[in-house]
Parts: structure tokens; C-alpha cells; sequence
């Protein structure tokens, strides 16, 4: 049997041999101190501790004494690490008469966040999969409206919210707030949930129609599973925006169900003598926790659903 | 025609997309376990159509029966068809076994004559070992077996294809063709099916329909479409590489006509006109590249030499690309009697073989 | 016994000590306090408090500053009314002075609580930074302008101010008896005379407020009680601010004429204001509350608290009848103005907020804003005073 | 043919589709009762003179004559101005450039991704307190640089008038351009790999295919993007009050304060339904013909 | 033969990704003005390899020669080559014109001398009416024209093409496919095509190169490789419908070497063994369904009587699917002469189209 590396040299009538050694070969050398690599890193290392710098501020001033603080420098390191600024700002930080820091607030919190989460992406993936896929009459026009409804102000609608929640007898309630983050959270989600159903195949949705499978059947069987990277992009905005809340959490709550960030904004803004800032930058960190932790732990699928939903459209 | 033999019929159909028209009163009927092909160029409406026959769009006017019962308004789960799509719509989170099962589980079927369904499904189809893998796992053609059996477990009466093949390469396309054949023969359905392939067309269809621009050019059997197309569109859609088409004119020379082009004369004593009979005026010859004879010795109606541009090997046969008189003409010979480039060849056709077409309407003479 | 939620803005140390009088005295009837405080003083709170109340979901009592802003809500018929309670306890007896209750009055029904009285017209000096600047500590504001160089140049801040708008409008305001007399005062808040606004007088007004421009071009702190802390600590040389600062010296341990000099009416015009705090209470639909709701209003009157909780908030009690020997050198000053009369209804009582925030807005810009003459605010002032209704 | 006979009539087009419209109320809703509701609530309002609760006297144009010769309103409106146009452009070109640095297949890409990210993860109370804090003359920046010798360095954003709304710059862009850089990426990441080749063939450089190629290709994205940047800037407030609470001197103030202030401190709601009348009007006249156009119209996709 | 004559050669080229070896130690030599077609299956290394050539991958090891000069480290730009590919690649925003000059703007090149150089390819490609046009108004043809363009307007000596026409449709396909030969015609560059389409390997193929896996299987002209593939994998990817494959052994009776399977029997005195000659064992026999006659009364040196089981017109051809012994056996005959589906027709053919391969290995005996 022909060897088929022969058979290719003499197919080509070609000496094997002829240059065979000399020159370059192989990949291209790259110098790992190239210039374009000292450009690319150096301006990302540099963009980086920008970015780092209010993080490693918030730590460093937290983990201070205040008499440390008062001499002055915020940049540099702690000289005798404390934790008492977080123990306090957690425990025993005082607005009015209530000393119990942001314990409670963030319970609270929990517990405002996980249904409104819940609640609001719900909805907002039932009207983008409604939108996306039966699109009946009418339909844009309440998606252009929503969409427009993006750019007003909250504080505009506090008003007629007030008045709404009021005539459905749910102001003051837990309810009432889930709606409240679920109608603002509503332009956004839906946009992103709408061109990620729109990328879906029709066929598929075809599919499961000639098959006999209806509206709901569809969207849980089929579309749903399907959503994953919407759904882990949609959670995060969700748990980021309704956490950081702070003009609804104010407004439609009460002081024993206040969330964390109205807790931390009484403990700033409860001076009492000097600001204690290594008390408030613990009790900020505190307060940015879970969203941050969100973050680090899913940046990657937030990326990636990003790059699923939110730009196509 | 009697009723019982038809199975899908549709009257006056007409699809509108705002001020678009899609489909313009379109007439069709289908018999019992016809394998009925749609053919036509992109954007003409075939998956209009298709769309419409299983109500996944809402006709503008018009009606749709399938055996025998107006369907215009129903539910495409409750017309009995069952439907398989170009990029196959498999359910990606589900199992092949889910997939098939899914529609009889949304109907509400016993669990145990589901499984009995699935069985014989998949064993019609082969795919028994893939029942329990993710359509992710499996190759396109495999994929498009399971698409095919989503909609054999139903167990309709009118199967739906859209381009079923044509995401797939050459080689799994011909071999899913002849499966698909095979399964027409065993289960004698009707099926419609669209594809802009006209190998598929004309090998897999009792009846194809040519469309163009939302409506049917031609509804015959393949052969008759293939040799005597009734207009030039038809002619030159249909047939790869396509129809050779000479401009010239009819004459009637002592009432014998024939066709003057480029000051060669082709005797169409052999032709069978139309109905009308031979008239003269402007018209276009259309002879098909395999119907062109080379240096056969043979004695033609019509001979000629000419040069060869461009040789194309394609396996068993070879495409000559040429020139008669100023217009340029392709030739289909076997490899074996391949000409070279450059050489001059005699060639030779049989008037009978070609068409006629009036060169303002493009209709069939 | 029921619990009840009370809103308040007070949040400063001397006003948490002195709300947990209250608290005390309120739970030890058996009922409980909820406390609601709401950090950042009204601007913050008075939003979340009207809410709550128009959205039908309102707290058992909630502050606001004695005067016009809650006059809708009780126009509005969401708020409790007390006549009841203040002629069994006849609180038009012993609550002085007058205006207090009146200001709690419409159309002759008693809606609220006043619980203190606080005046604005307060120079708070600090000794040792007048000591360290090598000055006498002054006894007038003409006397203190004088010293503001000397305070500069040891790197003193003289006069400090807050960020916040209501607090360079307090000063102005305070400026206004002082510089140019209660009769102007009246006239141009009360009767919203532009004329007068744009006269002479107010010109004064301006000029000693551009003084006091000067003086507190250095400070940049945001909250009252950070500039209170300046002077506490002697890196200010006086700030002008009402007796609610004197809670913040007190919490900081400091005696009144050791370690800081109070001026009232800028030592120039022995005037104050009769403003301060009153509790309203919303109607509720549970009768415990309600019933509550009774309680803690005759507690927040009740002579001991008031002794016990104005002496915390540094602030005047609302009762004339009430035992105030432990008060302290300025309280005292107070008191003795109070009782010869030398009285001026606080601009809360005069204006709407609407005409307040204006002013907030003129203030701020001017004293934040070196470029903007006098004569230009001044201008501006007359037509806010002019459209003010 | 006798099936012709049999026709079946149209049924009604109200109840085609129907459980999809069930599933809609929660949007047509929002969208009616809310949004279009709220929006024409608050314009009816604005032609009162509704003080502390909403009344309806109404007393004409006097609301906007007064809201347009305020001075607090010009302030805020060319505060808007140049905080919305500086930010729509930094944050872009800030968000691009990131992108296409990580687009580099650099290692560590997570890490720098993350980094670039996590702002956002942090409400804006939060960030405008951490940059008070920095930007504070008296510990921050500016102290830091003179403790280092440089005595007569003045860096105190948040103090100066003429530049206080950079200081806000510089927090809202920390905290939005991470957003921005993942839209960007996401982007990036979904242009044909053969476009990237056919442009290497040709020999052009990368910058050039960027500036040329890519980012012309890219106008979706820049689309999404542009839409989440706009209706945040619109709405600036929290980050201005945890900042600077719109001083010193109001010269940080921005519309939404004006909103609020008015409509809950000055307890004027009919100057502040006016104020928020004129926010909605400027947004309508921008952003309604492009959402109709973008998700009116247009068939699927 | 002289380096002059070579335009590209590859050199003991591998190329991996990470674990992954993509390219094993390839070796190419592609002659001045040849038109080289790789083929191959999907992900068997073709677009891998052009790439290599292309600069637009790092090899691992190994060279690259283009025109005598070592271009193994250069960048794409500096290597004299064109590239064009599947998905057009078409810069959206710009014109055609855009798209065309682009490339010679940024090399700096003169205003007039652009101008020329664009109106010269578009005359070639005849696409002068689109120039101002943008991508997106284009159809699939013209996009594809353009990105040709792209490559023709910056003179280079090499073009590389990967799968540009599998984005188009049937008739699209051979026109265009048609267009690419005639502008090699003109042109006498080299070009490097990679394609999964047998069709376009055959017609436009000076040489052939199979690629399986990273490796080249099979260089050689078109007819040599379809008529005397190397091994049966090769025998298989190039024919469409496939070689019909029959399993048996080689049995040495009386010294002649015979092909037994299922009870039948082939002589093979007329085939051509490989070098080694005739060798008993299991073996494979393989003969094209075109090879095999149908009735034709000649006399074959094998023929049989089979039943025919499925009958698919094509146009000119038709296939019958029928079986031999046991095995599946697939016909092409002119459609003239399709016979019936139940009927028996009598088979016949020459061993010597035939070929035949080790069972083991798979090579060509
Ligand atoms: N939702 C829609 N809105 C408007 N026009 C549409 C819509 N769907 C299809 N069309 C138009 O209707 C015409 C027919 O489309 P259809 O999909 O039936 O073509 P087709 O024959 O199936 O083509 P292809 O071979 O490309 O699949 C096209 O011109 C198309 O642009
Ligand atoms: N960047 C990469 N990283 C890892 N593996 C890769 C990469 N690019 C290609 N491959 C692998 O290299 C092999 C060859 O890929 P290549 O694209 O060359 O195939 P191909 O022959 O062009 O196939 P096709 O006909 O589908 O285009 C494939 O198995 C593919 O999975
Ligand atoms: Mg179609
Ligand atoms: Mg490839």
C-alpha cells in the first residue's frame, strides 16, 4: 500500500528535502514583555485599581479606630485592625431609640427581596414571552408605552402610586411594595426577556403549538428551561436594584419592616457628636454585601446572558 | 372528483402581511396519500402556505379542509396534521422520548399507550438507542429523524414538511430522502412538502406544485413538469444546471415552421405545440443541457459545431459549457466522452425534447 | 395597652436622649413605643410621613414642626382631633405661649400636641477658640464680625454653617430681629410686606449677611450638628443655630459660660421664636391604638416629662407651670426672655413650606456663591416675600 | 365540491389569543394605569396649584411661569445637561474601550471583568457616600497629595461649585461604566469571527476595524445601551443626594431633586407635577418616536 | 520540477489546540495557477489549514512557503493572498465600492489608482450597477461576488475561499460556481477552495486533496481520485448518490482471483490490483451506481437479477434502490430506461470500474 505521505510529495513532484530547515518555522516567537502587552496590561491594571480604590477605602477606613481616622490618611493601611466598627455598625448602631444596627434591616430586606425578585421576573418573562411569541394586537403599542416608561422619574410616580396602592388596599404591606418593585422593574426586564424569546427559534414555538401545547404549557415546558441566561440576568438586576432601594423602601414600608439601605442611611445620617465614618463605610460594605456577592459569584453568566438577550433587538 | 379521495383542499386562499400579499386566492387539492411537493424560489410563499395548512397563521380569506372538514379556524392541534421544520424545533431540554411523548402527554393520553407509540415510532425511524439522549447529542441527520417521528407519533393524516433536508450536507440528505420515501410507501399519508431543492422535488413527489410569488405555476407530476413546463419560469427553475435558452423567432416556412436564431434554423416539425399550433413571431427555444448530443454520429434533427468554453467534471457526467450562434449553451455528456477545452464538437437534439415559449409571456407554445 | 408607632426626625444624640424621655414615660402607662425615627432630618421624613398618611397606612403619632405643615392633612380630615382632651386637661390654660395651641388650632378644634418650644435666635460661641485666637469672647454679632480676622489667622473657622439649606436660611433669619427689629420681622413674614423687603432695612439684613458669608466661607461641613461639633471642639469660633445645639454641648459634657457663651438675638435684639415640635396624631381604625393614642398625648404634656425631655432637647418647655430649676445658664436666659414677653412667632408658623423652601434655595445659593451681591438676593427675596401667600 | 358549503364563520377576534392577553394584564396595567395613567394624572395636576395634597384649582399656566423663571430650575436642567452629555459620552467610550481591552484574549479576563463590575452591584447611596468620602478635602484626595508635599493642591470637587457635578461625574461613571463594558463585550463577542479575519487579510489595523468596522456593526448594542445610560441619567437623584445633597450653593441640583423637593418638602405639588410635566415632555420628544420606530412597527425580532 | 513552479507549499505543518492536534505534520505543495479543492468533512481541519496559510492562526510547527518566500511569521496582509469566505464577511456599513477600496486605502494607496483598480474588478465580477449599494441590499450571489471582489481588487497570488457558496441555494450555487472557474480561467492564480460539496470538488478541481481528521488521505486529480479512490473512506465522501459497498472476501480459485459474498460471486481478472497484486481475504467491493447497466443486453462480466425497490426520478437519471444478495445496491439509469418499483431487472458491470479494498484497513487492494 502507498504510503499517502509519499503519495502527496510525489503527487506535488516535489523534492521533501529542499528548504525544509531553513527559515522561521513554527508559531510566530512572542515576546511575553511585548509592547502591546505592556499596554494591554498596564492600562487594565491601572483602570483596575481605579475601579478597586472606593473598595479598598470602604475596608481600610471600616477596620480603623476614629482616632486613626481624624489623623488622616485614608489610603493607608490600618495600623491596629478593629472590629468593632463592624460589630457595631451590624449590632448596636443607633437611629432614634433603636440600637440594633443593620441586623434587622437586613432580614428585612431578605425578605422584601426574594418575592419582589420572584414576584417581578414572573411577570416581566410572561409578557416578553407574550410579546416575543403571540404577538397580539395592540401588543406594542403597551410595550412602547412601558418602554417610554423607563425614563420617567420615580418620584413622579410616587404620587399616583400612593393613590393606587391605597384604592387596592395594599399600602403598608408587603404586597404593596413587591408590585411597587415589580412595576418599575417591569420596562427593563420585559425588554430583555422580549429579545431573548425573539431569538428563540418560531419553529420551536410552532412546534409545540401543532403538538396541542397552549399559552401556559409552552412557556413552562419549553420556554422556560430554555431561559436560563435571561433568568440569571434578570435575577441579579432585580436583586441588585430592589436590595439598593431606597425611595420605595422608605416610603412603602414601615420602621419595623425598613430595609438595609434605610437602616444604613438612618446610621449616616444619624450624627450624633463626629460622623463615625469607620462605622458607616462597615455598615455601607454591609449593606453592598449581598449584591456584591451576587456579582462575584455570577459575573461570568451575567456576562454570558447579556451577550443572550439584552443586545440583540 | 369524489370527496373521499381528497385529503386536503384549499379554496380561495389568500394571506395578506399588512399591504403585502402573500398568497393570492390560491386553489389546491391534495388526494389520500399523495406525497404532494411545493417548489419554488425564496420568499415565494411555500411556508406561507404550509403555515396556513396547519393553522399557525390566520388566513385573510379563503378556507382550508383536511379531510373533508372546514379546518379554517381550528386549533392546528386539532386538524390532524403533524408538522417538521428546517432547523427540526426539537425541544432541547427534553429527551428524544420527550420529545416524541410530548404532544400525547398535552393531549392527555394513557401513560402506557404513549410508551407504545413511542416504541413503534422509534422503531419505524431506527432511533431505538437514542431515546433517552439531549437532541444536543445527536447528528443533524439523527435530529431530523426524531422531528420526523414527533410528528409520525401523532398519528395524523396530513404530514407538513418545511425544508426538512436542507440543513443537512449532501450525503445525509440524499440518504434522509430516500427514508422519507420509504416511510411514504409504508405508511401511504398525505404529505406536503416544501423544498426549494429540485432533486427532492423530483424524486420524491407524485405531484409537485411550482409557486411563484404566491401563486402555483404548475401542478403535474414530475416528469410532465420536467419536460413540457408550461412557461419559462417553470422551465428554468426546474433542472440543474438549467434549461438552455436560445432567443429567436417562429417562422412558418411553407407552413412547416421553424425557429430562426443568430442565422441558424432549427425545423420544429418534431415539436409538439400547444393547443394554438404554430405561430409565428418572437419566442425562446428552451432545450435541457443531458437532451444535447455530442459527436454522437447519430442523425439529429439539429446539428451543429460548436467550441468548447469549459469542461466541468462532475463525477459520471460532465458539463460542457459552449455557444450556439451567439448564445451561450451548456451540455451534459457522459465523463467517458468528456470533449476538451478548445476543441470544436458536433452536437446534435431532437426538437421533441425541447420547449417553446412565447418570448413576451413566457407561455408554453 | 397597645403599641404605638411614632414618627420623628430626631436622631442627633441630645435628640435621641430626649425622645427616650418620652418613650419612658409613655411605656410606663403600659403601652409600648414603636419607635419610627427617620434619619436626615425632616426634608427626609416629612415625604415618608405624608405618604404614609395619604396612602391610608399612617403611623399612631408623627412630628412636625409647630405651624403650617401639617394644615392639609387636617384640612383633609386624616388627622385626630383633641379638643376633648385639651379641655379636660385645659391645656388653653397652661400651654404658653398662646400662639403655641393656636397654631394647633383650625376652625377652633385642637389637632395636635406642642411639646416644646425652640427658638433660632441663638450665637453659640466657643471660649477656647476665642482663647486660642488671643480675643475677648464677644457679646454682640457687631463684636464678633469684628473678631473674625484674628479667628482666620488662627486658623480658625469663624462662623460655622451647614450645608443644608435650612440652615443658612435659619441664619438669615435670625438676622433679620437682630439687625433690623421685630417690627420689620413681622411685617415682612407676616403681613409678606415686598415693600419692606425691599427696603433699607432688609439691605442692612443683607449686608450683615454677607458678613456672615465671609465668616463661614471655610466651613464645609453638610449637618447642624458637625458645625455644633466645630465649636464644641474649638475649631469654630461661634455658629448661629437654635437652642437645640445646646443638647449637642450637653451630651459633649460642656457648661454653659465655661466652656461656651450663648448670645440670644445675636446679643444685639433680646428676641426669640416660639417655635417647635407638636405631635399629630392620624386617626387609626383600631381602638386599642386609639385609645393609645389618648395616653401619649397627655403623657407628652404631663409636667414631669416635659421637664425631663425639654431639658434633654435643650429646649423650652411648653407648659409655664412646670418646675425648671434645672435648667442651665442659657435655658435660663431663655425662660427670662419668654416671660417678658419679648416674643416673635417662628417663621414656620408664618410661612408655607413652599415659601420656606424658596428661601432655601435663595440662601443656599447665596451663601455658597461669592459672586452673588446683596442687592441681588435682595431682590430676589422681595419677590419670593411678594408671591408668598 | 360540497365542502365549500359548510363555512364556518370568523370567530371573534377578541378571544383569539386569549390566555395570552390574560397573561399581558399585568403589563397592559402597568403600561395604562401606571405609566399612561400616572403620566397624564400628573399633567392634569400640573395646572393646579395642589399644595401638600392634590387638589384640583386650577390656576392655569402659573405653575410653569414660576418653574421657568426659578433659577433653581436652570441650574438643574444645565446640570442635567452636562452631567447627561459628559456621562453618555464617557460612559460609552469608557464602557467600549474596556470591552475591547478584555476582548483581547487577555488572561485574567474574569478577574478584570469582575472588577470592572462590581460598582454596579452597589446602590447609589452607597457610591455617592464612598465618593463624598474620597473626595473629601479634608481626608481624601486632595489631603493626601498635600501630605505628600504638595501644599497648594486644590482637588475638591464636591466643595467647588463650577466643578461639583464632575465630582458627581466621576461616581456615577465608576459606578455605570462596568454595565456598559459588558453590553460593550457581549457585543463584541457576537461579531463574526470572519469579519475580524477578512479585515486582517486586508491589512487593516485594529483600531481601524474597530472604529470602521466593528463599532458601525455594533448600533444594536449601542441602542440597548444608550437606552439603559439615557433613563438612568433622566433620573439622577440618589447619587446627588448621597453626594452633595445638590449643594454646595445648589449647584449640584438636578430636575428629579427639583421633583422631590417640591414636591415633598416645599409641600407644592402642583410646581413639582410641572417640574416633572417638563422631565416627561423632554423625554417623549426624544424617546417616543425612537420607541415606536424600534418596537412599534417592526415585525419580529 | 523546478520551486518556480510551486506557488504554495506547506511544509510538516501540525497545528493544536491546546491537547488537541488539529493539523498533523501536513505536507502541500500546490502548483503556480492550479486550483486546489480541499475536501472533507465537517471539522476535519479545512478551514484550520487556510487559516494557517492565511497567518490568521499561529501553527505549532512546521512552515509555510508561499511563492519561494518563507512566510511562516509574516502577517496576513504581507503574504500575497485573498481570502473569501462562507458568511461573506462583507463590512455592513460600507458600500460595495467601501468594501473594495477599504483594504487599498489603508495600504495607502492612491485615489485614482484605487478607483481603477475597483472598476477593473467590478468589471470582472460584473457587479459595477451594485457599487454604491450597501451589503444589506444585496442578494446572496452579489454579496458573495463582492467578497471575491475583495480579495481580486488587492492583486494578490493566492486566493483562499472557505465553503464560499454553501450559504446559497442550489441554483445560485452552479451559477456562481460556473463564474469562480471562468475568473481562474482568466486570472491563472492559485486558488485554494475548501468545500464539503463533492459537486463543486469535481467541476472545479484541478487537483483534489481529501482530508480526514488533520491528515491529507487522498491528492490527485478529480477523476483519478473519483475513479481509483485510495481507501474506502475516500470511496465513500466523493460520489453522490455513494458507492454501493459490497462485503465478501477474495478467494484465489485456479490462481484468478474471484469476489464471494452472500453466495454470488464476482470475477476480478478484470481489475487492477494495487502493487501488491491479488491477496485472498476479507475484502469490500465498491462500484458506482452509475457503473452499473440495467437491462442492456450487453454482455457484462457479472451481472445478476435483483428486484427493485425504490424508484427515484431525478430529471434526466433516476435511481433505483434495489439489493444484491443481501446488500443494498443503488442504480443510476438514464430516466428513459427507469424500470418499475416490484419489477426484476437483470444487473450487470465490469469489475474493472470497480474497486476494492482490505477489510481491515480499509486501503485500496
Ligand atoms: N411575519 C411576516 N410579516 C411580513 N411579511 C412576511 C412575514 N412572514 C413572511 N413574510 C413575507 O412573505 C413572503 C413569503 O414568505 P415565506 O416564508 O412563505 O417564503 P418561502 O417560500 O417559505 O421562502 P423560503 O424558501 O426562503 O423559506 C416573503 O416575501 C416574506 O418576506
Ligand atoms: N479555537 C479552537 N479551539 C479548539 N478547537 C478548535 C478551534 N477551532 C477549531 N477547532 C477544532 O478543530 C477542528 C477543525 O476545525 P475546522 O474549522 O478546521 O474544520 P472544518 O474542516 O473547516 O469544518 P467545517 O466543514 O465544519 O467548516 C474541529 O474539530 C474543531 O472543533
Ligand atoms: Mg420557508
Ligand atoms: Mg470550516
Amino acid at each position: 500500500m502507498a504510503d499517502v505521505q509519499t503519495l502527496n510529495t510525489v503527487a506535488a513532484g516535489m523534492d521533501p528535502a529542499a528548504d525544509q530547515l531553513s527559515g522561521p518555522r513554527g508559531a510566530r516567537p512572542r515576546r511575553v514583555l511585548s509592547r502591546r502587552n505592556i499596554f494591554l496590561y498596564g492600562t487594565l491594571i491601572l483602570v483596575a485599581i481605579y475601579y478597586l480604590i472606593p473598595l479598598y477605602v470602604m475596608i481600610v477606613t471600616s477596620l480603623k479606630g476614629m482616632p486613626e481616622i481624624r489623623l488622616g490618611n485614608i489610603f493607608s493601611p490600618p495600623v491596629e485592625i478593629t472590629f468593632e466598627p463592624w460589630v457595631k455598625a451590624w449590632a448596636t448602631a443607633c437611629t432614634g431609640l433603636n440600637c440594633d444596627g443593620l441586623s434587622r434591616g437586613f432580614w428585612n430586606s431578605v425578605q422584601i427581596t426574594v418575592p419582589s425578585v420572584i414576584f417581578s421576573i414572573a411577570v416581566a418573562s410572561v409578557n416578553g414571552y407574550a410579546l416575543a411569541n403571540w404577538r397580539f394586537k395592540g401588543a406594542d403599542t403597551f410595550f412602547t408605552i412601558l418602554i417610554v416608561g423607563a425614563f420617567i422619574p420615580y418620584q413622579v410616580m410616587i404620587y399616583p402610586i400612593v393613590i393606587l396602592l391605597r384604592e387596592m388596599g395594599l399600602y403598608g404591606s408587603l404586597w404593596g411594595l413587591v408590585i411597587v418593585h415589580s412595576i418599575f422593574g417591569m420596562p427593563i426586564l420585559t425588554l430583555l426577556f422580549r429579545n431573548y424569546f425573539s431569538s428563540v427559534p418560531e419553529e420551536l414555538f410552532k412546534a409545540a403549538r401543532v403538538d396541542g401545547a397552549g399559552f401556559w404549557r409552552i412557556y413552562f415546558l419549553i420556554m422556560l428551561p430554555m431561559a436560563l441566561p435571561i433568568f440569571v440576568v434578570a435575577i441579579i438586576i432585580q436583586i441588585t436594584g430592589i436590595w439598593n432601594d431606597f425611595l420605595f423602601g422608605v416610603i412603602y414600608t414601615k420602621p419595623d419592616t425598613y430595609p438595609m439601605t434605610v437602616q444604613l442611611n438612618n446610621i449616616v445620617n444619624s450624627v450624633q457628636g463626629v460622623k463615625e465614618y469607620n462605622v458607616n463605610m462597615a455598615a455601607t460594605i454591609l449593606t453592598g454585601l449581598v449584591p456584591l456577592i451576587v456579582y462575584f459569584v455570577s459575573g461570568k453568566l451575567f456576562v454570558r446572558g447579556i451577550a443572550a438577550g439584552a443586545v440583540k433587538g | 372528483m369524489g370527496n373521499d379521495g381528497v385529503s386536503v383542499s384549499i379554496r380561495n386562499l389568500s394571506l395578506n402581511f399588512g399591504a403585502v400579499s402573500v398568497l393570492k386566492s390560491l386553489d389546491l387539492d391534495i388526494q389520500d396519500g399523495e406525497f404532494l411537493v411545493l417548489l419554488g424560489p425564496s420568499g415565494c410563499g411555500k411556508s406561507t402556505l404550509l403555515n396556513c395548512i396547519a393553522g399557525l397563521m390566520d388566513v385573510t380569506d379563503g378556507q382550508i379542509h383536511i379531510k373533508g372538514r372546514n379546518v379554517t379556524w381550528e386549533e392546528p392541534k386539532d386538524r390532524g396534521i403533524g408538522m417538521v421544520f428546517q432547523s427540526y424545533a426539537l425541544y432541547p431540554q427534553m429527551s428524544v422520548r420527550g420529545n416524541l411523548s410530548f404532544g400525547l402527554k398535552t393531549a392527555g393520553m394513557a401513560k402506557d399507550e404513549i410508551a407504545k407509540r413511542v416504541a413503534r415510532t422509534a422503531d419505524v425511524l431506527q432511533i431505538e438507542p437514542l431515546l433517552d439522549r439531549k437532541p444536543s447529542q445527536l447528528s443533524g441527520g439523527q435530529r431530523q429523524r426524531v422531528a420526523i417521528g414527533r410528528a409520525l407519533v401523532r398519528d395524523v393524516d396530513v404530514f407538513l414538511f418545511d425544508e426538512p433536508l436542507s440543513n443537512l450536507d449532501a450525503k445525509l440528505r440524499s440518504e434522509l430522502r430516500v427514508e422519507i420515501k420509504r416511510l411514504h410507501q409504508k405508511l401511504a399519508n398525505t404529505m406536503i412538502y416544501v423544498t426549494h431543492d429540485q432533486i427532492e422535488a423530483m424524486t420524491l413527489a407524485d405531484r409537485i406544485a411550482v409557486m411563484r410569488s404566491g401563486q402555483i405555476q404548475q401542478l403535474d407530476a414530475p416528469q410532465t413538469i420536467y419536460s413540457r413546463p408550461v412557461n419559462r419560469y417553470v422551465a428554468d427553475f426546474i433542472g440543474s444546471p438549467g434549461m438552455n435558452f436560445i432567443e429567436g423567432e417562429v417562422v412558418l416556412s411553407d407552413g412547416a415552421p421553424r425557429f430562426r436564431f443568430d442565422g441558424l434554423d432549427i425545423p420544429l416539425a418534431n415539436y409538439q405545440f400547444d393547443k394554438a399550433g404554430a405561430q409565428a413571431g418572437q419566442a425562446t427555444f428552451g432545450i435541457r443541457p443531458e437532451h444535447v448530443a455530442v459527436n454522437s454520429g447519430d442523425d439529429w434533427p439539429f446539428s451543429a459545431s460548436v467550441p468548447v468554453e469549459i469542461v466541468e467534471p462532475m463525477g459520471s457526467d460532465t458539463l460542457v459549457w459552449s455557444r450556439l450562434g451567439k448564445q451561450a449553451l451548456t451540455i451534459r455528456v457522459s465523463s467517458e466522452r468528456a470533449p476538451r477545452v478548445g476543441e470544436n464538437v458536433t452536437i446534435g437534439f431532437d426538437p421533441m425534447n425541447a420547449s417553446l415559449f412565447d418570448a413576451a409571456s413566457g407561455d408554453r407554445l | 395597652a397597645a403599641e404605638l408607632e411614632v414618627t420623628h426626625w430626631w436622631t442627633s444624640g441630645g435628640e435621641a436622649a430626649a425622645v427616650a424621655e418620652f418613650a419612658k414615660a409613655f411605656e410606663a402607662t403600659g403601652n409600648t413605643w414603636v419607635d419610627g425615627a427617620i434619619a436626615g432630618g425632616g426634608s427626609t421624613a416629612r415625604p415618608v410621613m405624608v405618604s404614609r398618611i395619604t396612602g391610608g397606612s399612617p403611623m399612631a403619632a408623627t412630628q412636625f414642626n409647630t405651624g403650617r405643615q401639617a394644615e392639609e392633612l387636617v384640612e383633609a380630615g386624616l388627622m385626630r382631633d383633641f379638643t376633648e382632651l385639651a379641655e379636660k386637661e385645659n391645656w388653653k390654660e397652661v400651654i404658653r405661649p398662646v400662639s403655641l395651641l393656636e397654631g394647633c388650632t383650625v376652625d377652633g378644634k385642637v389637632y395636635c400636641v406642642p411639646v416644646n418650644i425652640h427658638s433660632w435666635q441663638w450665637l453659640w460661641l466657643s471660649n477656647k477658640a476665642f482663647e486660642e485666637a488671643g480675643v475677648p469672647v464677644p457679646t454682640n454679632w457687631d463684636e464678633f464680625v469684628a473678631a473674625g480676622p484674628a479667628l482666620e489667622k488662627a486658623g480658625k473657622i469663624p462662623l460655622a454653617i451647614g450645608g443644608q439649606s435650612w440652615q443658612t436660611t435659619g441664619t438669615f433669619n435670625v438676622l433679620i430681629p437682630a439687625i433690623a427689629g421685630k417690627d420689620v420681622f413681622l411685617k415682612v413674614y407676616q403681613d409678606h410686606d415686598a415693600e419692606v423687603a425691599a427696603g433699607p432695612e432688609i439691605a442692612k439684613v443683607f449686608q450683615a449677611a454677607d458678613d456672615a458669608r465671609k465668616l463661614s466661607a471655610k466651613s464645609n461641613v453638610q449637618d447642624w450638628n458637625q458645625a455644633t461639633n466645630l465649636v464644641i471642639t474649638g475649631q469654630a469660633g461661634g455658629q448661629i443655630m437654635g437652642d437645640w445645639a445646646q443638647g449637642e454641648f450637653q451630651v459633649a459634657g460642656q457648661v454653659a459660660g465655661e466652656d461656651y457663651t450663648c448670645l440670644p438675638g445675636l446679643g444685639v435684639n433680646e428676641l426669640i421664636s416660639t417655635g417647635g415640635d407638636s405631635f399629630y396624631f392620624p386617626k387609626l381604625d383600631d381602638a386599642d391604638k386609639t385609645a393609645a393614642q389618648e395616653v401619649l398625648a397627655s403623657t407628652m404634656l404631663n409636667p414631669a416629662t416635659q421637664v425631663s425631655f425639654n431639658l434633654k432637647k435643650g429646649s423650652v418647655p411648653v407648659r409655664g407651670d412646670v418646675d425648671v430649676s434645672a435648667a442651665n445658664d442659657c435655658m435660663k436666659k431663655g425662660l427670662d426672655i419668654l416671660a417678658k414677653g419679648n416674643i416673635i412667632p417662628d417663621t414656620n408658623q408664618l410661612n408655607t413650606e413652599d415659601t420656606n423652601n424658596q428661601l432655601n434655595d435663595l440662601f443656599v445659593e447665596f451663601f455658597k456663591t461669592p459672586s452673588m451681591t446683596p442687592e441681588d438676593a435682595q431682590k430676589r427675596f422681595a419677590d419670593i416675600i411678594a408671591s408668598a401667600d | 365540491m360540497n365542502t365549500t358549503e359548510d363555512t364556518t364563520r370568523r370567530p371573534s377576534q377578541l378571544f383569539r389569543n386569549l390566555n395570552a392577553k390574560v397573561a399581558s394584564i399585568p403589563m397592559i396595567m402597568t403600561a395604562l394605569l401606571v405609566f399612561l395613567g400616572g403620566t397624564v394624572w400628573t399633567i392634569v395636576y400640573s395646572f393646579t396649584n395642589s399644595k401638600l395634597l392634590p387638589r384640583l384649582k386650577f390656576v392655569g399656566l402659573d405653575q410653569y411661569e414660576r418653574l421657568w423663571s426659578a433659577s433653581r430650575w436652570w441650574t438643574s436642567i444645565e446640570n442635567l445637561l452636562v452631567y447627561g452629555v459628559l456621562s453618555l459620552i464617557f460612559s460609552l467610550v469608557i464602557g467600549f474601550l474596556l470591552a475591547a481591552l478584555l476582548d483581547q484574549k487577555i488572561r485574567f479576563e474574569g478577574l478584570f471583568r469582575t472588577i470592572f463590575l462590581y460598582p454596579f452591584a452597589l446602590s447609589f447611596v452607597v457610591t455617592g457616600l464612598t465618593w463624598q468620602w474620597i473626595l473629601n478635602p479634608d481626608f481624601g484626595v486632595q489631603h493626601i497629595v498635600r501630605s505628600l508635599g504638595w501644599e497648594s493642591f486644590v482637588f475638591n470637587p464636591l466643595y467647588d461649585q463650577r466643578i461639583v457635578i464632575y465630582g458627581i461625574l466621576i461616581a456615577g461613571l465608576w459606578q455605570g461604566t462596568g454595565l456598559v463594558m459588558c453590553l460593550m463585550l457581549a457585543g463584541l463577542r457576537g461579531i463574526d469571527e470572519d469579519i475580524w479575519k477578512a479585515a486582517r487579510v486586508d491589512g487593516i489595523p485594529t483600531w481601524k476595524t474597530y472604529l470602521f468596522i466593528v463599532i458601525p456593526m455594533m448600533r444594536p448594542v449601542f441602542i440597548t445601551t444608550l437606552v439603559i445610560i439615557a433613563s438612568g441619567i433622566v433620573r439622577l437623584y440618589d447619587l446627588v443626594v448621597a453626594q452633595t445633597s445638590g449643594g454646595p450653593g445648589g449647584a449640584s441640583e438636578v430636575p428629579a431633586k427639583y421633583v422631590y423637593d417640591y414636591m415633598f418638602l416645599a409641600q407644592n405639588l402642583g410646581q413639582g407635577f410641572a417640574a416633572s410635566t417638563m422631565m416627561l415632555l423632554s423625554v417623549a420628544i426624544i424617546v417616543v418616536p425612537w420607541a415606536y420606530l424600534e418596537f412599534g412597527g417592526k415585525k419580529r425580532g
